[in-house]
Formats: structure tokens, sequence, C-alpha cells
């Protein structure tokens, strides 16, 4: 938006003279403005071809603001049609969310103010890309009692943000009454086969044990369905998506956990990916609230160099949680010897209300009979 | 490639995965892990950092020799010898 | 140690008061606390702190007093209930109450805190604050009026409408006494029947102790505000040839043991740059230690 | 005072806030000797906002401590009787009146552990009334809490509901370094529920006092109210608001903020100290330094008018962050 006055700070777009694909000269009239004061011819300062608009008639734009983009004529580099460098105008978070969305911002027409684009513009975009798909607006997170004092209520869908764990994690124990299972899982097989897969990756796409780990827990549950649920009011919900919620450590303290959506129909490959993004964004908090309100159940790790066992606290409303300790070598005793085996210990605190010891110990045995063909995973 | 600029490309690298921590502090002759407490996929996200900054592919048999600073740049020091 | 640039910022010489801070501390018992001000170290040596802890504190070293975070201004001993060096002008003073205040709801009787201040702190409004409180409270401090006549470069009588100092102390209703401040024996003798009546009253106690320093306010001070004859006439009366005089006078020392003390004091001065000397400074990670108790941060 | 029975077997009382403070006080004076009160008016007073009544009844002359109108030597003397061991509780009448004593704070309190190489501790509570809204005029009414926030070596506290203002003073006493409470002098009649049995709260971490995703008020003290109250309206109008309360201003929690940013997107700071050099603007300058990615909008401040507070009821009420403002803010950010 060139300058027509010392006094105007903002003009309106009334109208294109020219469309993209047109070949404009230097001086040519390629669009009107409406000031204050007049309507105004403006004139291109470069020549070439038009490549695309980036103001829509009717907008009202600051000045420097660029209009549409020249290619000019010999060279590959577009240049915007304005005195000032080409900025687009984008929040950071918008900018963010274009990028995993993968929309163009450039593509995006801004509503906030000087039509700086905001994330709803994204999300609109990203929707009417492709309509198929709602857009990832998050379901609003239930709203607490108002009393100042008051801890979240039991229903609340929007917890696991870490302060609330706080208080979660009271409710939980006085709520639900727990019961624990341990059992340990010889890992000979599981580990051999993913050093071996590992070799053949590229060390971008190479896997992580606890890949492994999270797919077994996901094909587990088809076996012991009622732990993929959550207790509402008075009564369990069983969910048909196991979005597996994954405890992470943020660096400084606290932990979130989000989900993976979908985990059980996941790839190995699929499953690393989103559980490499999820950390990193979790990382540097930048997770979506429908992350957080989606969890079926969690599965907590506390690492590969750190304790044997983790008995975790259930997350409100999940009725169950798994929890994973290090990997490590033991003697094993396998067909009769006695062999120094990577072995892992794990735990599955799950609610009384739902579920008993023997349904639960059948999620154990499917998880590790999953575990001892790591190919079908 | 000198062993500096190698030190340089793992600590670029390392900024990226533990931003906020203060690079300068950390002891070259001990291990990252503890002194970073960086996890297994910060360990990963390492490995794939300086395979885009050094190009060089660390295999996972190699992870267990590589605990600190200086081991990383003796080993990516043999290994982009005479690349450049 | 200054003019070598081994010791930085302020540095404030005692040269010309150390009778003061001899004759009191003479008077003092271990149990009793003491708290001070910028022109500490003659306290502090005579309270014991080892010349070596000074010395390393003043070079910024980590075996220094307070592990170099204070300097020359700030000398801290616990151990030895060395309540420090105070250096904003008169800020001592409530602290001091508020230790003999903590002696008397504990119940530890007997105990007193000595605070020493200039004659600039009794323009002060902590000053007057301090001494009301504690006269108030009747609180065992034995308030110690080191008066060497300026403040930093302002003569006493520019700075204050009654320089009689003594008759600040009785408004409040705390007994007070001027003292020769260059007689090392009058400083104790006066020191030690004060100690005994705060003691006993558990009443506060003020000794107005008249003194003077030879060298200028700071090392940054050119000394412009006072003439040579009147440091000349003040140097007569040097606290320590006077006391070197009168045990001559009384056969109680000889040449001999006045070299043997100079060569001991040379020695422990020796000592204590060789130990300041080979001093490791804090390493720069600890920056931010001890800025709280529980890691606040 | 009336008693119930809530869930669980915790007896539950309702208490005011002044009740809770004057309780958590009772406690501490009950179970540890070293714990003292002292300050203007402390005794047969009551002091001047009646927190302290009938305390000298229960406890003597000795250990609730009448002083005389001497800020900096009594706030001094606390930090001398803490050098000496004890657990001293200093109330200073009104924060306007803590600046006669801020050599004692700032050159003493927050330096002597430091200055003296970690030797020295200074355990001791200051608590002090702040904050405008009763018509007292300039020299009573300013929210002055960011300049002892600035300060290393102290920590700084602004309990906004009845929980806090009983258990972060126990947890205060505890602490081995000076904390400085700040009451919103509005809030001595709040009226709320909490455990009979005193206990100290964790003064580390910022709460949540309500969720939403829309947008991120974050406050502390005496705001509090004028959110929750604009977090209503706005619930009306289809905008969730979370409410951050910071209660503790020094040792701030930004985890807490940022976490509640990477869900909203959007953040507006509410705080009644002025807006040049507040505290608002320090949360923002750390929101930019940390959690610039996250925004999808220009962090926006609500603080007081750059005015001495009037006395006037209408203009003190123009002056201070409101319930109306506070909406106001947040639909212009949500364009």
């Amino acid at each position: 938006m060139p300058t027509l006055g010392a006094d105007m700070s903002v003009g309106i777009l009334s109208s294109w003279l020219k469309k993209p694909g047109d070949t404009v000269q230097r001086g040519d009239i390629i669009a009107v403005v409406h000031t204050d004061k007049a309507d105004v011819e403006v004139e291109t300062f470069a020549s070439g071809v038009i490549e695309r608009m980036l103001v829509e008639p009717g907008s009202e734009v600051p000045v420097g603001t660029p209009l549409a983009v020249i290619r000019e004529s010999g060279e590959a580099e577009p240049t915007a049609a304005s005195e000032q460098e080409a900025r687009l105008m984008i929040s950071p978070s918008a900018r963010e969310l274009a990028h995993e969305l993968g929309v163009d911002p450039a593509e995006v027409r801004g509503s906030g103010p000087g039509g700086r684009i905001q994330r709803k513009d994204v999300e609109a975009a990203a929707a009417a890309r492709d309509p198929a798909r709602p857009p990832p607006s998050a379901p609003r997170p239930a709203v607490a009692p108002q009393a100042p004092a008051a801890a979240p209520s039991a229903d609340d869908r929007g917890a696991a943000m870490r302060r609330a764990i706080g208080a979660a994690m009271s409710r939980s124990k006085r709520e639900i009454p727990h019961f624990y299972l341990g059992h340990t899982i010889d890992l000979s097989r599981a580990m051999s086969w993913l050093t071996e897969s590992n070799v053949h990756r590229s060390v971008s796409e190479r896997l992580l044990h606890g890949v492994l780990l999270l797919k077994a827990v996901a094909l587990a549950l088809r076996v012991v369905p009622e732990l993929n649920a959550t207790w509402q009011g008075d009564e369990v919900v069983r969910h048909d998506d196991v979005n597996i919620g994954v405890a992470i450590a943020l660096r400084g303290g606290g932990l979130v956990a989000p989900a993976i959506r979908h985990t059980d129909e996941l790839s190995l490959d699929e499953l690393m990916h989103a559980f490499r993004d999820l950390v990193t964004r979790a990382r540097r908090y930048s997770l979506r609230s429908s992350e957080i309100s989606a969890p079926t159940i969690t599965v907590t790790s506390l690492g590969e160099r750190t304790v044997d066992t983790v008995f975790g606290v259930i997350f409100p409303p999940q009725v169950a949680i798994v929890g994973f300790g290090a990997v490590v070598e033991r003697l094993w005793v396998s067909d009769g010897q006695v062999l120094p085996c990577p072995v892992v210990s794990v735990s599955l605190s799950a609610d009384h209300r739902v579920t008993d010891g023997h349904r639960a110990s059948a999620f154990l045995v499917a998880l590790d009979r999953l575990l001892q063909e790591p190919e079908e995973l | 490639m000198t062993d500096d600029q190698i030190r340089e490309g793992v600590l670029r690298v390392l900024a990226g995965i533990v931003p906020g921590a203060d690079l300068t502090a950390l002891r070259p002759d001990l291990g990252l892990r503890d002194q970073l407490d960086i996890d297994s996929m910060d360990y990963l996200n390492l490995a794939i950092g300086i395979h885009e900054e050094l190009q060089v592919d660390i295999p996972e048999s190699a992870y267990d020799q590589l605990e600190t600073l200086d081991d990383f740049v003796r080993y990516l020091a043999e290994r982009t010898s005479g690349s450049t | 140690m200054y003019s070598a640039a081994k010791i930085h910022g302020f540095l404030h010489l005692y040269i010309g008061e150390e009778a003061v801070a001899v004759g009191v501390l003479q008077a003092l018992t271990p149990d009793d606390a003491i708290v001070a001000t910028y022109r500490e170290h003659g306290q502090a040596l005579a309270r014991g702190v080892p010349a070596a802890s000074l010395m390393a504190e003043m070079f910024g070293k980590a075996n220094g007093s307070s592990r170099g975070r204070g300097g020359s201004m700030h000398i801290f001993d616990l151990a030895r209930r060395f309540y420090g060096g105070y250096a904003i002008v008169g800020g001592g003073l409530p602290v001091a109450v508020g230790l003999a205040l903590a002696d008397r709801l504990s119940g530890r009787e007997g105990r007193l805190t000595a605070c020493f201040f200039g004659d600039g702190a009794v323009a002060e409004g902590e000053f007057h604050e301090s001494l009301n409180l504690a006269a108030l409270w009747e609180l065992p401090v034995l308030f110690l009026c080191e008066n060497n006549l300026y403040a930093m470069g302002t003569p006493i009588r520019q700075e204050l409408a009654q320089p009689d100092i003594s008759l600040r102390a009785e408004s409040y209703g705390i007994p007070a006494e001027p003292v020769d401040g260059m007689d090392v024996i009058a400083v104790e003798e006066a020191a030690r029947r004060a100690a005994i009546q705060v003691r006993r009253t558990g009443a506060p106690l003020f000794l107005e102790l008249r003194t003077y320093r030879f060298r200028a306010h700071s090392m940054a001070d050119p000394d412009l505000y006072r003439t040579k004859d009147e440091i000349g006439d003040w140097r007569q009366r040097d606290p320590i040839a006077l006391l070197e005089a009168r045990l001559r006078e009384a056969k109680l020392i000889a040449d001999d043991d006045v070299s043997a003390l100079e060569s001991d004091v040379a020695a422990e001065l020796d000592h204590a740059v060789g130990v300041a000397e080979a001093g490791p400074f804090e390493p720069v990670e600890d920056l931010t230690k001890d800025v709280y108790g529980r890691s606040a941060q | 005072m009336s008693v119930q029975l809530a869930g669980g077997s915790s007896r539950r009382v309702r208490l005011t806030y002044r009740e809770a403070v004057r309780a958590g006080m009772r406690h501490a004076l009950s179970a540890d000797d070293r714990v003292f009160l002292m300050g203007e008016d402390v005794g047969s007073y009551g002091g001047a906002f009646a927190v302290s009544l009938g305390l000298l009844d229960e406890f003597g002359p000795e250990r609730i401590r009448n002083t005389p109108l001497s800020e900096s030597a009594f706030v001094g003397a606390g930090i001398g009787a803490a050098l000496g061991g004890m657990r001293p509780i200093v109330e200073v009448m009104t924060i306007n009146f803590s600046l006669l004593a801020l050599d004692q704070i700032v050159n003493n309190a927050a330096t002597l552990r430091y200055m003296s190489g970690g030797q020295l501790e200074v355990p001791l509570v200051v608590r002090m009334a702040t904050g405008g809204g009763r018509q007292l005029a300039a020299q009573h009414a300013h929210s002055l809490e960011v300049w002892y926030a600035h300060v290393p070596g102290i920590k700084a506290l602004a309990p906004a509901t009845v929980e806090d203002a009983r258990g972060m003073l126990l947890a205060a006493l505890d602490d081995p370094d000076p904390v400085f409470i700040f009451e919103h002098a509005t809030l001595y009649p709040l009226e709320g529920e909490v455990d009979e049995e005193p206990r100290p709260v964790d003064i580390c971490r910022a709460s949540v006092r309500r969720e939403g995703g829309d947008v991120t008020l974050v406050t502390y003290g005496g705001s509090l109210a004028a959110c929750l109250a604009a977090a209503d309206d706005l619930a009306d109008e289809g905008i969730e608001a979370e409410v951050v309360d910071l209660r503790t201003l020094r040792p701030l929690d930004m985890d807490t903020v940022l976490v509640s940013l990477g869900k909203t997107h959007h953040a507006a700071i509410v705080d009644e100290g002025w807006k040049t050099g507040s505290l608002a603007g320090e949360v923002s300058a750390q929101i930019m330094e940390r959690g610039f990615d996250l925004l999808d909008w220009p962090v926006q401040r609500v603080c007081s008018a750059e005015v001495p507070i009037p006395y006037a009821k209408h203009l003190e009420d123009a002056a201070l962050p409101s319930r109306e403002r506070v909406a106001a803010t947040v639909r212009e950010m949500l364009v």
C-alpha cells in the first residue's frame, strides 16, 4: 500500500485492474485505492508478471503492506508491488499452526488488525482446503467451579495440564479405588528386532523401544477393552478409539500427558513420528487442548536409565494407567537355561469400579505375548 | 573440519534440543545425559541433528561409547576428516 | 595491596582509631554479638577473625571471610558472632537492636550486642529510631559511637546542630559517657564498666569514643577538607605510640619486645597476603548461590 | 465462624481472610516459641486492620509487641531478631508506610545471606496491607509489590484467597529467607472455606483458579476477584477465560502461565500496580522471551491509571482495574 499523502496511515483497496498472470510495465496502473480523501490509482514500480494478489478488494491495510507479488521479467525471485519488503502479518502462533497443518500463510486471509493472520484464519484455510476434515478447534475444557479456592470438578476434562494434575492426583487417590498388578516381561526378542530394524533405518527414521511398548499397549487394549474407558458421573464409558496419553516430563519439572490419537491404528513409523512430534511440542508448551483432553488411558515410563518399577496414579476420568520401568539386563530362566536378558517391569494401576484383578491380569498377559512378536506390531 | 568446528556444530544442535540450558557451563568430559537431563528422545534428536549439521550418520551400536561432548568430538572427527 | 591493585572498590582505613576496636573488644565475651560499619576490619581483627581470612576477602577470594562476596565493607564471621559490616550509615543500628531482642526473648540473659557506628550516623533517622526502641524495650545494646569528627568530609559542626553526641543518647534516657578514644586503656576501662552495667540491667548504654582517623575517609578521598597541621596534632596522640610510651615508662616492655612484636605483625601480614594470593576465586557458576537458602529460582 | 463437615473426614470451617491470617499467626505462636509479632498497634488496638485482635490477651505483651512509629527500626529489629534465631512476624501497617523501612529491607534483609557468603540467615516474615478501593487516597492505597518483587534475596507473596492468607503465612515462617506478604486490604472481609487444621501451602507455584481455552488472564492479589467476575461475564458471551493467580510474585512461576498460554494463545495481565515498570510488564517480557511462538495476539495489560490514587469514589473506581475493563480488553483480543 503506497502512501498517498503524509497523513495517510491506512488505505482500502477498492479494486484490482489487473489479474494474476498479466504482464505489467513499470508505471502501469494496477489498482484503485480508496483513501479518506479520494479514490487513487496505484501504479507499479516493477515490471514483470503478476504472480498473485495479496490483498482482496474491500480490505483496509496499513501503508507499507504488500499488495501483490510481481515476478520480474527474466528473474526467478518474486518481488512485491510495494516500496517495502514483503512482510507477512501473522501471529507467531498462527505461523506455527500453519506450518503444522501444511497451510501456506501467503494463501491465508487475515482477520486481525491490518490483516494480521490469526490461528482461526489458518484453521479456516485448512478446513476450506480439506472440507472433509473439521477445523481442529479444540473442544472447550469444562469450566471449573468459580469459588477461587475450589479444586476442578471430577468430570473436568481439561485437568491434564500440569497444575491441574496436582489436584487431579489428589482427587484420583481420594475417589478411585486403585489396585495394582505387576509383571516382568522378557524383551530379548523385542530389543533384538529393534536393533536389527534400526540398522537399516536412517538416523531420522530410527525407532525408540518406547514405541514398541506403546503399540503393544494399544493392541492389548483390544483384548481387555474395559480399560480403555473413562468414568463419567456414575458409570464407565468405553471408547472405540484408543488414544494413549503419553506422560512427558517437562524440563525443569512437571509433566503433561497428551494423547496420540488412534494409537492402535498407527504403524510403528507413524507412531514414532507422532511420539517425537508430541514430545517436542510438549516441551515447547505448544500442545493443543484437544490433545490434552483426548487420552483414554495413560502410559508412563520413567526412562531408560532410572528405576525398575513405577506404579502410576490414574488420571481421572481415565480408569487405568500403565507404567514401564527401565529396560534392564537381568538373569532370566528360559527353557531351563539362565541367561542375561533385557527385561522390563510393567505395572497396571486400574480402577476397581471398572474391572478386577482377573481381567486386568489378562491385559498384562496379552501385552507380554504381543511383545514376544515384535515384527507383528 | 577442525575439532572446534565439530564442537560448535554439536553445541548448536544441543542448543536446539535443550533450549535455555547454559551450554557454556557444560563440562566436555562428563556425561551429557546427566548434565543436561536429556532422555532417549533427546538423544535421538541429537543424532538426527548431527546428521543434518555434520552429515555423519551415527549408528545405534555406537551410542554406548558416546557419553560426553569430548566423545562426540572424537568420534565425529574420525568420520569427518578428509571429507572437506 | 590496594595500591598494587590486589584490593578493589572502597577501602576505609582504620589507622588512628585502633584503640577503639582493641579497647572495646577486650571487654566483650565470645557470647556477645558485634555489629559494625564499613570501616570494620579493625573490630574484626580485634574479635579474632584471622587476618588471612580478612585479606583474602579483600582480595575477593573464595577463602575470604565472606567468600569474596562482601569485600572490605562486609566482613562477617558467624562463629565469632561478628554480624558484619554495614555500609549504609546507620543501617546496622536496628539490626543490633533486633539481635538484643532475640537474646531477651529467648532468655539468654547476660549477653549484650555491641553496636559500632560513626558520628555521621547520629544525623540519620535510624539512629534515633533505634536508640528510642532499645531504651523503650530496655534491650542489652552497648552503643559505641566512634566519633572521628568527620562524616566523610563534613566536620561535625557542620553536620550536627548539637555536636555533643552524648546529650542525644541521654535524651532517650540512655546513660552516656564520652571517652578518650586515643587511649586504649581508657577505652577498655570504660567498656568494661559499661558492659557490666548492660549485663546487669539488661538496658542499653552509650559510649562516645572520641578518636581521629589519620588517613583519608577512603582510598578514593583526596583529603582536601582537613589541614596538615590538624592531622599532625592528632598524630601526636597516636594510640599505638601512646601505649608504647606508657608501657616503656612502666618498664613493662623493652626495645627487644617492640621489635619482636613488630616482626610478628610483619610475619602475620606476610602470611595473610600469602594465603590471600594463593586462595581460589569462587567459580562464576556459583554466582547465584546463596541468594536464597532454598532453591527459589 | 461456622463449622460444617464436608467430603471425607476433614472438618471444614468458614473464615474471613482476616480471621485466616489471625488463625495462621495463632497457630504459629502456639507451635513455635521463636515466633513473635511486632508492629504498630498490633496489641490492644488489634492492628490497623484488626488482624491481630485478641492475640495480646492470648500471648502477652512480650510476644505481641506494640512498636513505636519507627518502621526502619522495627523492621531492622526483625532482621536482627531473625539473625538471632527468632522467627519474627513484622506487621507494617500499609505498603506506603513500608517505604520508611526500605533501607533495612533492600540493603540488609535481602543481602545478608549472599553478602556473608551464606553464613547469615534472615528467616523474617513481613506482612503489610496493600492496594486501593477504600477511598484512602494517595498515601494509603498504592500497589507497590513490584518494587519488592524486583529485589533478589527476598520472596514476595500475594495471597488472594482465604486458604492462601493462612497457609502462605505458615509457609513463610517455614522459609529460611525474608518473605514479604502483601495482603490486599479489600480482601480482609472475604469469606471462604478451609480445612480446620492450618497447614502451610505451596509458595512456589501459581494456581489456575478457573479453566478456559480462549484467553489466559494472569493476575494476583486483589485483582483476582475482578478477573473471575470478568470471566463470568465473558462466559455468557461464549468466551472461556482461564484465570491464573500468580500467588508468588518472586520467584515467578512462569511455567504455569506458559502452559495456559499454550492452550489459549492469548494473554492479558491484570495488575493493580501502575503499568509503567509493573509486574505485568515483567510477566509480559517473560512471555516474549519464552512463549513468543505461542502468541496469537499481543499481550495486553490491564493496570491502574498512571495517577496517584484519588480519593473520590468515581475517580478511584476509574483508576483501578475493574471487571468491565478486563472483559472489554479480552473482547478486543478475540475479534
